[in-house]
């Protein structure tokens, strides 16, 4: 094995151009992979801020003893999907009315009592998928005994909902293609390099080296130009954008959702990926050239 | 001629032809080659020489007929035992065939990495077998910064590197001067005499004349009036 | 010429195999870099219909009589970057509110008179780019007289609008970064090739032939490669996006923006791209090759 | 030897030396070649023959002293005249040098299309010159799939396709069996005898004793003792 490091090592310094190239081409291939993945992952959990505005308030039948209404909120906290829930008395919902009335607050000023219904307020949980789980939900409390009314949104977040669903739908398509389209460049240009080099394979073959022997280094040469490729890729881009998001961060994001990098594992997977695609460029190249 | 015993054949050739899309390059070859012969393969240019070589360590593969390498049948060789059978064989190819990227050790050392050697005698034997045909202290170099005759001297080493039972030389001293081509022809006869086989492909008269050996004189893919001459 | 291109078609018809990895490895650079403007054009719109939804509320001092509301919504419509206003009265606005309050109008009921001033509703144009602008405009038209007061939108909008202005940023360096990283995988790609036949070169040169007469066919190959990489990748993305679109587009986008392929012109200006860069290789390697 | 008039040189060499790293292969080379000679330079394997040739047509650039071809100094060629310079040569490389992507009548066609000769001559010069070294309907194989013979039988066609002034041929038959040697040595010599100069670097003793003609013996870079024959 230390043999077959040995001559991988010994053949990228013999073939420096080739495999200088190769490697340029796979860090490119990795740092647009990882850019998008980069990209989405921040723009899916800016999604997900939005999505936790979602909120049901569930209008509570009027003079509901007290220990009934908790009651009720055990039952509604123990739904699917539900996050949270919060009681909210008919007083502090005419304050909350009042200040979201703005410039219309004046109509509540001489009211007589107050009609408003005590309420309970909602959460969902961000793994909530589309605008139909979300109705089910309010039927379902809807459907409690004691609930007068329920109440949900506006129609509009539910709609960018969808939408969102159709952006993430697409964002992991594009994902996958742009996956596998950097996993084929890395082969394909692999195969080209090996291709390049097909007399030395036929020569090694005629003095009596198995395939085995042959293919070895070269295999070790795919995972190692795959591994440095996939390396500096990420490397560069966690370097730009540690200097973009330090330079941004303050100024939008801190209220809804934080920049964030990769995750470890990711990077990391990109990585094994990109030495998958070394090898697997080797595979299909040395299964060509091998043929008798 | 004297009658063989079975076991003695190294070499057997029944009926062998090898044609090439609209080109036919050997037909109806019958030959029988015992063990440690020293035979010379003649004849003009696009005889079939290399072709000849080439069926020899399945380079190509007959088109018909069979041949037997020490009673084996090449035709029944699987893909996996075929650098079994070529480490039989030290082969000095008409156009050298050396790496242009790795320098002289290192293709030297190929072929007996290639057969599981260890390191400490790679680097003994390579040294040596470089000493015999002359190129001591050219280890580092490439093959492209080479002459000619130093490439094919190269060539010449490695294909004797590894003790081969059978030496298959294509034209070896075509790109040498007569004292270089001496040591070279001395070099076989040396290999020869220790035991292995050796199949030389030549053109080269002076050769021809001064190695009393067996003479097949290939003639458009036939074999002309074999004379057999034993040394 | 003519000589030129059939030299440069007979050669690719020679080297096959690597000419075809090539144009494998170009046509996959493309799609990635046309899937991501495709993405990012799509996701702008969505960002370009939302956007739209940002209106001011201009509360009109009582009792003004009805010519000089109508001087001043023309005043209005004639400030920068204001689309279109509209006046609704009072009683209109009691009407919005009710619908908007859901199942707290009951507080409305028993009111006595409209205590809601008349206003006019201006919607911006969607050039807007940040929520400073919309500050400003807002100001602005505050300044005016007979403006009592100005509402706009929820801040939540505004805040989501500069988080855009920061997709849209990254979106562009993106699509800038993966286009760079594309032509240089494509420029490689065929320095890779070409090294593979920088024995073919030296021989060419040594046989007679001036560096004009042996790159003239390459550049011509480098162009056609780079030509039929750019339009099979474009070809590619415009069937799956076809392909996509036809399943999903009735059933979200049609509310509120409608997907749509990359302009002509852009798609265009792809394949040109990847023409320059199938140049801009054969230029870097045939610089590095025909060195003496 | 007889006074000669400057224009009668063709290639003068001043103290030439050529050396590469840690490698000397041409030492203090003073020669004069007159129009239309026939010089063969001879030497062991690693004399210098072939960087010899090199430094004629720029392949290499001499590390020290001063080389004239028709009284143009090698040192003060401008890259960009290089190639009309190596116009005026046909050269026979040692290792033939083809192209082996592009078939055979490519290969020769190259040397006239780079030329900027007309299709029509170059497809009947082309033939006729295949002809002349025996490999007529050779047309379109590719050379990898030619003997070593037929190979350099066609790096011999594309040297001499172009009427080359100057022909230099390093090793011409050293895959050639006699006949089609002699064919060759014979196709040089009416070349000759048309006007042009050639320049052979052979070990083959053969073609050095049935050619009457100059002989530049080296070793180990030098000259040694110059014998002129004229023919
Ligand atoms: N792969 C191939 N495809 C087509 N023809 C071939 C191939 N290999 C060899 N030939 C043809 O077969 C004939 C015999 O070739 P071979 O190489 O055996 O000749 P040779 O005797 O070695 O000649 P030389 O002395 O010139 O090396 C030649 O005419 C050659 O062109
Ligand atoms: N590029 C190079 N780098 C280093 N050494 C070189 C280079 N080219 C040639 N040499 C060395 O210069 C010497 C002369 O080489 P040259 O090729 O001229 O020999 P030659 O006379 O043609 O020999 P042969 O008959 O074997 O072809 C050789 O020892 C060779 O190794
Ligand atoms: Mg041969
Ligand atoms: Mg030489």
């Amino acid at each position: 094995m230390i043999f077959f490091i040995r001559r991988a090592l010994q053949d990228m310094n013999n073939n420096k151009f080739l495999h200088i190239v190769t490697i340029i081409i796979i860090t490119l291939s990795i740092l647009i992979v990882s850019a998008f993945s980069l990209f989405f992952i921040n723009a899916n959990d800016l999604m997900e801020s939005w999505k936790k505005g979602i909120r049901i308030m569930a209008y509570i039948q009027k003079n509901t003893p007290e220990v009934r209404i908790l009651d009720l909120k055990l039952k509604i906290a123990q739904t699917g999907n539900v996050k949270d829930v919060r009681f909210i008395s008919k007083e502090e919902a005419l304050e909350l009315l009042k200040n979201q009335m703005g410039q219309q607050r004046s109509l509540l000023n001489d009211l007589n009592g107050n009609p408003l219904p005590d309420a309970i307020e909602v959460k969902l949980k961000a793994s909530i998928e589309n605008w139909e789980e979300v109705e089910a939900i309010a039927a379902r409390i809807e459907s409690y005994p004691l609930v007068e009314d329920v109440e949900y949104g506006q129609k509009l977040i539910g709609r960018f909902t969808n939408i969102f669903q159709l952006f993430r739908f697409i964002g992991i398509a594009m994902g996958v293609v742009f996956f596998m389209a950097s996993v084929f460049i890395v082969a394909n240009t692999i195969r080209l390099l090996f291709y390049s080099r097909h007399d030395e394979f036929e020569i090694m073959r005629l003095v009596g080296a198995t395939d085995g022997f042959i293919k070895a280094p070269f295999y070790i040469e795919g995972i190692i130009q795959g591994a440095i490729g996939g390396i500096i890729g990420i490397t560069v881009l966690f370097i730009s954008f540690w200097i973009i998001s330090s330079n941004i961060d303050q100024g939008f994001s801190s209220y809804f959702f934080s920049i964030r990098f990769l995750p470890f594992k990711l990077s990391f997977g990109i990585i094994i990926c990109s030495m998958f695609a070394g090898w697997l460029g080797c595979f299909l190249s040395l299964k060509q050239f091998l043929k008798t | 001629m004297i009658e063989k015993n079975n076991s003695d054949y190294l070499i057997r050739m029944f009926h062998v032809s090898k044609s090439f899309v609209a080109k036919s390059a050997l037909s109806d070859i019958s030959l029988d080659i015992v063990k440690n012969e020293f035979v010379i393969i003649t004849g003009p240019s696009g005889a079939g020489k290399t072709t000849f070589l080439k069926l020899l360590y399945l380079g190509e593969t007959a088109s018909q007929g069979q041949i037997l390498i020490d009673g084996k049948n090449l035709s029944r060789i699987t893909r996996k035992n075929i650098p079994f059978l070529r480490r039989t064989f030290g082969i000095i190819f008409q156009d050298y065939k050396l790496i242009h990227t790795k320098t002289v050790f290192e293709n030297i050392a190929l072929v007996l990495e290639a057969a599981g050697n260890k390191r400490s005698y790679v680097q003994k034997k390579v040294k040596s077998v470089l000493r015999i045909v002359g190129m001591e202290g050219r280890n580092n170099s490439y093959p492209p910064s080479l002459s000619g005759g130093e490439q094919q001297r190269v060539a010449i080493a490695r294909a004797v590197v590894g003790n081969p039972k059978i030496i298959l030389a294509d034209e070896p001293t075509g790109s040498l001067d007569p004292q270089s081509a001496e040591i070279i022809v001395n070099l076989l006869k040396k290999f020869h005499k220790r035991g292995a086989t050796v199949i030389i492909a030549t053109h080269d008269r002076e050769l021809i004349r001064t190695t009393k050996s067996r003479v097949i004189n290939l003639k458009e893919g036939y074999v002309q009036s074999p004379k057999v001459i034993t040394i």
